[in-house]
């Protein structure tokens, strides 16, 4: 199962081996981790809790993972999204995509990255010394994955 | 020509909150019958929302962002909706 | 130092945690691996040996990721390039970037790839059935440098 | 005016060869010693080791695809070099 949501963190080096199973044909490894800043809007943060609607955010990131496989020449790819309490540093979402040559797996990653970012049902509860707030959704994600 | 009256349908659809917006209304979820004499759509459900006032009327109104999706599939305020389908109805998502 | 040439292998998540620290500020790690495939250019491959010029290639590198430092507002890299023999599926290369956010790392980590493509002194020798042979340079590699 | 003779300076280079160049040399470097009475570059080496004949004119003939390093720096053929320069020539890299 190559898109998963849970709570429970991940070794980079264990899912991307497992990402690559046997298959040799692969030459190049493009991967991405999105984790907690301790800060957002120059606002210090103390954590977050990362909110998700079970049933659209498996079948957004299976179609978003769809999508690259169709658009692009790559292996495999993998999406992990973690949910629930994070802290600053933790690790929030892992993108990993396999192809032969590197400028496709760097092409599909930031595909998935980008279409995620504007249409996976994540939300982002940031909590500050001043308060929970949700995070707001940023304009810059929304002309990323337009580019695409 | 003689007018036939249209025939009264009702669809009821299961509605979900998410994030900000289930804060807002203190509500995950809940029950919406709508009563229609045509195809109903996602703007049935809102235009039913924001007739509550309050919060509803407040985060449902025009220009304020909001996402909608039927049966898990990104939606639209024109999108159909039928007896059972499951609208859920959330604010941008901020993932990743 | 955050340029390595060596012939032992790696674990990409120890090397990435090592690399973000404690760096709070870090919100987006981008990362590629490249490895060994079984095939080139439809002929199999039963392994390769990496020749590097020593002194030169950690200078080069170390241009590089300077040079990715003072182009895109990143927070860290780095650089791992093996040498010697390795096996088909064996990892080659490391190339992580850490940053606030996403599109900078991406930007980045392909930036330092590309150029390591064309400028850093490796040179790859494949073992195949009908004997050893010195990889070419592919075109498509100097265009990729050029568009940055 | 008087032709003042020019005088004569002797380079001398370190040599490295490298993957494909050092197998078709049969060589991993050597010193060489560079007589000339202009400032010496890349070029008056290539033309020393071209006029060898064999492997070195053959490897290194105009359109082959060579690559030049001094002291470590990528260099090109009209790169100055100068006593106790290492000069590298390599073919095109091929790593990552």
């Amino acid at each position: 199962m190559n898109v998963r949501v849970q709570t429970a963190d991940f070794d980079v080096a264990q899912e991307l081996a497992r990402l690559r199973g046997g298959d040799t044909g692969v030459g190049a490894i493009a991967s991405f981790i999105g984790t907690v800043r301790d800060v957002n809007e120059s606002a210090p943060i103390d954590g977050m809790t990362l909110e998700h609607y079970p049933g659209m955010t498996e079948a957004s990131l299976a179609e978003i993972v769809a999508e690259a496989r169709a658009r692009f020449d790559i292996r495999d790819a993998l999406v992990i999204h973690r949910v629930g309490a994070l802290a600053p540093g933790d690790q929030i979402v892992l993108v990993a995509v396999t192809s032969a040559h590197r400028g496709m797996a760097f092409d599909a990653c930031r595909y998935v990255m980008d279409l995620l970012k504007t249409r996976a049902p994540f939300w982002k509860k940031e909590r500050t010394p001043a308060g929970d707030r949700w995070v707001e959704a940023r304009e810059s994600d929304a002309e990323a994955a337009q580019r695409w | 020509m003689t007018n036939v009256p249209a025939s009264i349908v009702t669809t009821t659809v299961r509605l979900v909150y998410l994030a900000r917006l289930r804060e807002a209304f203190a509500s995950a979820g809940e029950s919406l019958v709508l009563t229609s004499d045509d195809s109903p759509s996602v703007r049935n459900v809102v235009a039913a929302l924001r007739s509550r006032g309050g919060a509803w009327a407040a985060e449902l109104a025009d220009g304020r962002a909001v996402r909608y999706a039927v049966n898990h599939c990104v939606a639209h305020p024109g999108s159909a909706v039928k007896d059972g389908d499951e609208v859920a109805v959330f604010p941008p998502v901020t993932g990743g």
